[in-house]
């Protein structure tokens, strides 16, 4: 009942603001925040009381029914949604100061919580494809909101990539409502032998079909084309909407269905889970060099995204307890890392109006509290020891030795690969703000300030986020074993 | 199978070709006219295939005459039956269909449907 | 023999004779003579529903208390009454929805006429869902395509005109094909009323007597009903017919007339030729073919299309592909789900052609899709009715389109070689939907640079409106409560056996 | 071993006071910024010192996850490298009190420099592979700046092919690390290695491509053939006392890194006589040979240095990949000296430039007249490092020779000193010109425009104090000698 209620809150909040008369700008900024700290509350509160148990909403067509539940993944990412969400709403209000009709952002800005909300806590496949289908749509508008030339063009080619996955996603799901005992999340996979009879292979392409579809939002390639295009909305959404909340959805949605519903015993060793890593340690390398190419910072973050959520795949197709206790914790620490760097790019650009990397020449001396926790943010994807990233790159690169996978350790070296190139595309950001060359005059930059405790605020949060995890990141590590050997 | 069989019932065997004409005819004319001609040919075919159906030899109409004789001595009137009601809706059918094909003359001068068609892009209605 | 029993009997009757009456009458009050009519024949159909679903099967009428072999049968079971009362609704929605452009576009003293065809269409789709014989069936497909070719040129224009000629060319060679192989059928067994057909067919399946020309005659009449119903290579004639006439007709067209076609595609597979000899027959290969080529090439026809109502008419040669193709796959379940789409397809297709009227009207009549830039602020209402039909037609769930999409994969799965092609297929098929229902829909959300072109912003009436809530209502109904509709069909084909 | 806490602080007190001087504002006399820096370099200073004739401490801090502590340790090795640095540090500290008077920003360099120094003892210091992989990455982070310090599109370019090399052999570290993690029951570094033999069984050749991997990647920091590149770059462009440091101390990050992976992670007999032993030692003589040739040919002072350095710290790594005790010992004479010796070089270059602004060497004729202290140290630096005896180098390089000889290793035991040799002899080569042409300028030299520019005191001293060491421990080596030959005693 209460996963229903924190589903329910931001989405009917939200559409209220549309109706809602509000006199200044800042009651409904006030308004906004307190529905979403509600529903991040509500969630704690939830987590706090541990797993739930089954609830129905509404039954579908034969006996499949839209139900929710909470287990260890789904409180993995819940937790995640709800911690990050009201720190980026305060960051969007100082944000969207600056564009046009807003209400309509914060309604879908809004509402696009609970749908997140409804990924986590979805019970069976059928209800993660609906929320799923509905994260896409509700997510469109976000996108569209500038209304520009290209950013039709990026909603459109969003929708395309989204919904034609979702199509094939959806076989998946079909094939495992026919052939699975239950369409349930169960740890271990639904499968059955007898139930498989000679139909091995044909599963296995099912299986390969299903991970194309859902990796379509998680950006593997070849399918990641939409995500730097979507990068033209504005700041809060690239980087809390396609750095955590839409693509670590595609992600999650891999794990649900690797783990939960195929079956690890099914897959490991097939010619499935090469097929499936082989492609994900592409995307690792791929999306590296071409953030190495790319000099519009957003974009740059981007493409550094689509090679970090394969880290998050490269854990999963693993496919042994440790792969997935390592995709989690780089979920869980990708997030930080990277929304962080978003909101500094964001906050750049909304000081300054630079959006190119070559331009940010000695900012670092102007704006040194962003970039300073950019420089974190930074070496943290670096995975520098001591900083959160280090911790989900030891634990992806420790599995793959573990699990004794030829293929894994090709893929260790993927990782580190895209850790010297992200080293290079992200601290040469970082040198140019702070050591311009001698001859640049920094009169030019004179004007640039900080950006005020808004956006400041939740900077600091991360940094600090980061710094602890890296630190001390032993018991959230032993929370994921916990729920990566089924425990929860 | 050929053979005897097809030669005994040549009725059946012709009304399938002229069917068959009719058909290609509605089908692949592109004067109106010529197509209407076409199927009517194809419905009055089916009407012969009824009627070499219905039409026992050495029998005679399902009409008493002189006395009621037993069932063998007439042929079956449904085909009969049939054959009128198909006349009926064929008939209404091509009335319609000469009507239309009337207001086209009518707009366009022509009874070329591709011409027309042509003549449609143009007007880019 | 119950009272209720009649009821068939009666709308036909009475739908018809209100077509002759309403030839006399002035226009307002032919509008409400049909109106009324509607409804009382779906009120009528309802409580035999109702009645038919206590008594849990079947019955026949006999015309006239003639016995079989001789009389003229009707035949009514929980299927029928349902999709009587379905055709029911949509129809009136139908109506009331494009009713203001019937004023715009008809010359005010045809409206009677109109209202003619409209009675005739709903006697004549009755018959055919009700009639259990085949000749019947025949002369009433025809009056079919006769009134639909009416509803087609009452606006009168070239292309209209022309569209009608083409629709009766094609469906005249249909009818053809279907008449001939009835007869050849009645060469073959001696009877026309489908109880009988059926059991003298089974008789010469087990002897295996005859097979060559009964297989010959199960393709012919597929293949008749399949260019009547627009099957993807013979769907020239359609979206032309479907996207010049007036709205109401269009969308009648597109959610009527060819699903009562296919219905008696059904009727004939279950009930003339018993659906074991059809499942085991090569016809429904070829069919399934068709099928799937019909979903790709309709739809990418409808991606190259700019103008709005030809793309939604396109998609509906899509979507009867998606229909045939359940069919092909040749199970029980497939012809659920078929069943399942045309209900959903006709909900859905007609709230898109009267969606789609009002974002043209407030585009200054132009149906360019390119011209439609923010028409969802102009017109609301229709925006929204517009989207909510896209998303069914891609199939996003708590719409009816995702529940058959979901019935045809669940049928589709377990054969053994049609499973891979159809799964793969409707996922493709679904992309290319995506991508043009999509389109349109940002296009129709995007607010127009251009400030010269004033800003026509129109009230619309209530009618309208309602018309749009209702379908909307209908359509999340049959995504969100399908499971008693899926029963229910299922309690109907096992009726059908 | 006891706990002590004693141990964290000479590391983190100068990171800390450097992160006060970088965030602080700029003090309003420059003299006070030197001060300051001094004190605290000398307070360090006196910290290590402490800890290294103190005895052996280990400290853990916290885990970062599972079983990987953050774990400081003060053994043999550590001190010696600890001591070195120190001495280095501090000198080339007090020299660029007055060298940093001509560059902008002094306060940023101090402030990394003493960041780094911190860093360096942490390193040094580090009990475990972990806490040593992240010193050594942030060795490679914070001393980037002092290399791009003067800003120039050369200087930056540099910078970031330094980063971009060292990062590949720190990850090619992290690599094998994950391997190491895997087949060994721990990652504290333990003498003669931590491979657990029931993993291991099997293994071996899994293993040893590990081994090379890691290797391979420290020797990037080395400055090892073929990832030299980065080097004769990155060490002219910084200013003269952070080229010193880097040149005479952070390179032997990456042999103190060397030591550890062989020595302490697979021991030294899990590598004798391997396909990996053998690559790296042809690996490290070409470097030896290449690099002093380089050098010969190279035209810039402080470039042909670099080069030097190169092909010096090649004669370590050799030693090194002898896996032979008394080679081994050769190795750590060699640190030592090297890093006095260097150090001293680049300072005298470093004055040379502060006071002329000559850089290129063939500029250099008579300069013997005008600052002939500085030539001096110069001289007797080269000396040492040509390996002339008594003077310092000889010792180092007859314990490598010797080493080389008694071992196994075919044809390395007679080719080694061989290369050893020509490289000594080209040394002569590249280093006494300056001597020569400085003091015996010929005939046309007119001694008319001749003026002193010997720099001040504060300069001076260091370069005597170095000069000093590189000459002196040549002639009583014994002490030094005796420790070291223990230390590769307890590793073999």
């Amino acid at each position: 009942m209460m996963l229903l209620a924190a589903i329910l809150i931001p989405i009917v909040g939200g559409a209220l603001v549309m109706v809602l008369p509000f006199k200044k700008r800042a009651h409904m900024a006030v308004y906004l925040e307190i529905v979403v700290v509600i529903t991040s509350l509500l969630v704690g509160l939830i987590i706090s009381e541990g797993t739930t148990g089954r609830f129905p909403i509404v039954k579908f067509v034969n006996n499949l029914s839209l139900s929710l539940e909470l287990d260890g993944c789904g409180m993995v990412f819940a937790g995640l949604v709800s911690a990050l969400w009201p720190l980026a709403m305060l960051y969007s209000f100082e944000y969207m100061k600056k564009e046009k009709h807003e209400k309509v952002f914060f309604m879908f800005y809004t509402m696009t919580y609970g749908i997140t909300l409804g990924i986590a806590f979805a019970e069976d496949m059928l209800t993660m494809y609906f929320f799923y289908e509905l994260l896409t749509l509700v997510t469109v508008p976000l996108v569209l909101h500038t209304l520009s030339r290209e950013a039709i063009l990026a909603s459109r080619k969003y929708l395309y990539y989204s919904l034609g996955g979702a199509a094939f996603a959806f076989i998946g799901l079909v094939f495992l409502m026919i052939y699975g005992t239950t369409v349930d999340f169960t740890y271990g996979g639904v499968l059955t032998p007898e139930t498989l009879g000679d139909k091995t292979n044909t599963l296995l392409l099912i299986y390969v079909i299903a991970f194309m579809g859902f990796g379509v939002k998680a950006a593997i390639c070849p399918f990641n084309s939409w995500l730097p295009q979507a990068g033209v909305a504005p700041t809060p959404v690239t980087a809390l909407l396609h750095a955590v909340a839409v693509v670590k959805a595609g992600a999650f949605a891999i794990i649900r269905l690797t783990y939960y519903s195929f079956g690890t015993d099914f897959l490991i060793g097939t010619w499935a889970q090469y097929v499936v890593m082989g492609v994900v340690m592409f995307t690792i390398v791929y999306g590296c060099s071409r953030a190495l190419k790319e000099t519009h910072i957003k974009r740059r973050l981007a493409y550094s995204t689509i090679s970090n959520l394969s880290y998050i795949l490269f854990g999963v197709t693993i496919m042994t307890p440790l792969g997935l206790a390592g995709a989690l914790t780089h979920l869980v620490f990708h997030a930080v890392m990277k929304i962080c760097s978003f909101f500094c790019a964001g906050a750049i650009m909304y000081q300054t109006e630079k959006h190119y990397v070559h331009e940010l020449d000695g900012l670092g001396r102007k704006m040194p509290a962003v970039f300073g926790v950019f420089t974190v943010s930074s070496l943290a994807l670096m995975g520098v020891p001591g900083l959160c990233g280090f911790i989900s790159k030891w634990n992806l690169a420790n599995a793959a030795v573990m699990s004794g996978n030829v293929m894994a350790c090709f893929g260790i070296g993927a990782l580190l690969i895209s850790a010297l190139l992200t080293a290079i595309y992200m601290l040469s950001i970082v040198i140019r703000a702070f050591f311009p060359p001698e001859d640049f005059d920094m009169e030019s930059v004179k004007e640039y300030r900080d950006p005020n405790w808004m956006m400041l605020f939740p900077l600091f949060l991360f940094v600090a986020a980061m710094i602890i995890f890296g630190l001390h990141s032993a018991p959230i590590v032993q929370f994921f074993t916990d729920i990566s050997n089924g425990v929860l | 199978m050929v053979g005897p069989n097809l030669f005994i019932n040549y009725g059946e065997a012709v009304a399938v070709i002229l069917f068959g004409i009719g058909f290609s005819n509605l089908l692949l004319q592109k004067n109106l006219i010529k197509k209407i001609i076409g199927l009517n040919i194809m419905d009055t075919a089916i009407y012969l295939f009824l009627a070499e159906k219905g039409y026992i030899a050495g029998r005679v109409a399902p009409i008493v005459v002189d006395g009621v004789q037993e069932v063998e001595a007439y042929i079956n009137p449904v085909p009969s039956g049939l054959v009128l009601t198909g006349i009926v809706v064929s008939v209404s059918v091509t009335a319609i269909m000469l009507s239309l094909t009337i207001r086209l003359y009518r707009r366009y001068h022509t009874l070329d449907l591709d011409e027309i068609s042509m003549r449609l892009k143009k007007e880019g209605l | 023999m119950n009272f209720v029993q009649n009821f068939p009997f009666f709308s036909i009757i009475l739908s018809m004779f209100s077509g002759i009456v309403s030839s006399v009458l002035p226009a307002r009050a032919a509008k409400w003579l049909n109106t009324i009519l509607i409804s009382v024949v779906g009120a009528m159909s309802a409580v035999l529903l109702v009645y038919l679903m206590g008594t849990g099967e079947s019955y026949v009428y006999w015309m006239g208390h003639f016995p079989a072999p001789w009389g003229n049968e009707i035949r009514a079971g929980v299927l029928e009454a349902g999709m009587a009362l379905f055709f029911c609704v949509i129809m009136l929605l139908s109506m009331t929805g494009g009713r203001k452009k019937l004023l715009g576009e008809v010359e005010y003293s045809k409206h009677n006429l109109y209202y003619i065809l409209v009675n005739l269409l709903l006697s004549s789709l009755l018959a055919l869902v009700y009639t259990n014989d085949l000749f019947t069936a025949y002369v009433f497909v025809e009056i079919n395509t006769i009134s639909a070719c009416g509803l087609i040129m009452i606006r009168q224009n070239g292309r209209t005109i022309e569209a009608a000629v083409r629709y009766m060319i094609m469906s005249l060679l249909g009818s053809g094909l279907f008449l001939i192989s009835l007869c050849m059928l009645y060469d073959l067994t001696g009877h026309l009323l489908m109880s009988n057909i059926k059991e003298s067919v089974a008789v010469l399946v087990s002897h295996h007597q005859y097979s060559v020309p009964l297989m010959t005659t199960i393709g012919l009449m597929c293949a008749g009903l399949a260019i009547k119903s627009a099957l993807f290579p013979f769907h020239s004639w359609l979206p032309d017919a479907y996207g010049y006439s007036t709205v109401s007709s269009a969308a009648m067209l597109s959610s009527l007339v060819s699903k009562g076609y296919i219905f008696l595609l059904i009727k004939i597979f279950y009930r003339v030729i018993g659906f074991e000899i059809i499942a085991e027959s090569k016809v429904i290969n070829v069919l399934f073919v068709f099928g799937l080529l019909g979903m790709i090439f309709g739809s990418l026809s409808a991606i190259r299309e700019n103008d709005i109502r030809r793309m939604i008419s396109f998609s509906s040669v899509a979507q009867i592909g998606y229909i045939y193709m359940g069919f092909g796959l040749g199970t029980e379940s497939g012809m659920t789900a078929s069943i399942f789409h045309i209900l959903s397809h006709a909900a859905t297709k007609s709230l898109l052609f009267i969606a789609a009227i009002g974002l043209t009207d407030v585009s200054k009549g132009s149906r360019q899709i390119v011209d439609l830039t923010g028409a969802g602020y102009r017109n609301k209402i229709a925006g929204f009715a517009f989207t909510v039909g896209s998303l069914s037609m891609v199939g996003v769930p708590m719409f009816s389109g995702f529940v058959s999409k979901l019935l045809f994969a669940e049928a589709s799965i377990g054969h053994t070689y049609k499973m891979l092609p159809a799964v793969i297929v409707l996922a493709i098929s679904t992309i290319l939907n995506a991508i043009y229902f999509m389109k349109t829909v940002i296009r129709i959300y995007v607010p127009e640079r251009r400030k010269d072109c004033e800003v026509i912003t129109i009230k619309n009436e209530k009618e309208y409106a309602v018309t749009l809530v209702c379908f909307i209502v209908l359509n999340v109904m049959l995504g969100m409560l399908s499971q008693p509709i899926v029963q229910w069909i299922h309690t109907g084909l096992s009726m059908f056996g | 071993m006891n706990e002590s806490v004693t141990i964290l602080f000479p590391i983190f007190f100068p990171i800390l006071m450097g992160v006060l001087l970088l965030v602080g504002k700029e003090p309003k006399k420059k003299a006070l910024l030197s001060r300051y820096t001094g004190g605290v370099l000398l307070l360090t200073a006196l910290m290590v010192l402490g800890l290294v004739w103190g005895k052996e401490v280990s400290f853990t801090m916290f885990f970062l996850t599972g079983r990987l502590p953050v774990y400081f340790r003060v053994d043999s090795i550590g001190k010696v490298f600890a001591f070195v640095v120190t001495v280095v540090w501090v000198l080339a500290g007090f020299f660029s009190f007055e060298y940093m008077k001509a560059e902008n920003a002094p306060r940023r360099f101090f402030g990394f420099y003493l960041i780094v120094y911190g860093i360096l003892i942490g390193l040094d210091f580090s009990g475990n592979m972990i806490t040593f992989y992240m010193f050594y990455e942030m060795m490679t982070l914070l001393s980037m700046p002092l290399v791009l310090h003067e800003r120039t599109k050369a200087a930056i370019m540099a910078g970031l092919k330094y980063m971009f090399y060292s990062f590949c052999g720190a990850y090619m570290v992290l690599f094998g690390l994950y391997f190491v993690y895997r087949y060994a029951n721990t990652l504290t570094f333990t003498a003669k290695g931590v491979l657990d033999a029931t993993l291991t069984a099997g293994n071996e050749k899994l293993l040893l491509v590990v081994a090379f991997f890691m290797l391979l990647g420290f020797s990037v920091k080395a400055g090892m053939f073929p990832f030299h590149g980065w080097l004769p770059v990155a060490h002219p462009e910084a200013p003269a006392p952070a080229s010193a440091v880097l040149s005479g101390v952070i390179v032997k990050g990456g042999v103190l890194g060397i030591i550890r992976v062989i020595f302490y992670l697979f021991g030294a007999d899990f590598l004798r006589g391997t396909w990996v032993q053998t690559t790296m030692l042809i690996l490290s003589l070409v470097t030896v040979f290449m690099g002093s040739m380089l050098a010969y040919l190279e035209k810039g002072m402080k470039k042909r240095l670099a080069y030097s350095t190169v092909s010096q710290v090649s004669y370590i790594l050799f030693g090194l990949f002898l896996l032979d005790p008394v080679s081994l010992t050769g190795s750590l004479l060699h640190v030592v000296f090297h890093a006095f010796i260097k150090c001293g070089l680049f300072l005298c270059a470093g004055a040379i430039i502060f006071r002329t602004g000559k850089r290129r060497v063939d500029e250099l004729t008579g300069i013997g007249k005008e600052m002939p202290v500085t030539i001096w140290c110069f001289t007797l630096c080269s000396l040492a490092l040509i390996g002339i005896p008594p003077a310092s180098g000889f010792i180092s390089k007859w314990y490598l020779c010797e080493g080389a000889l008694h071992t196994k290793t075919a044809v390395f035991s007679w080719l080694g000193p061989v290369i050893l040799l020509i490289s000594a002899l080209l040394t002569a080569g590249y280093l006494l010109p300056v001597t020569i042409k400085g003091f015996f300028p010929g005939e046309d030299y007119d001694y008319a425009a001749l003026v002193k520019k010997e720099p001040v005191k504060l300069m001076l001293v260091p370069m005597v104090i170095l000069a000093a060491l590189a000459f002196v421990l040549g002639i009583v080596p014994e002490g030094l000698i005796r420790q070291l030959s223990a230390i590769a005693g307890q590793l073999m």
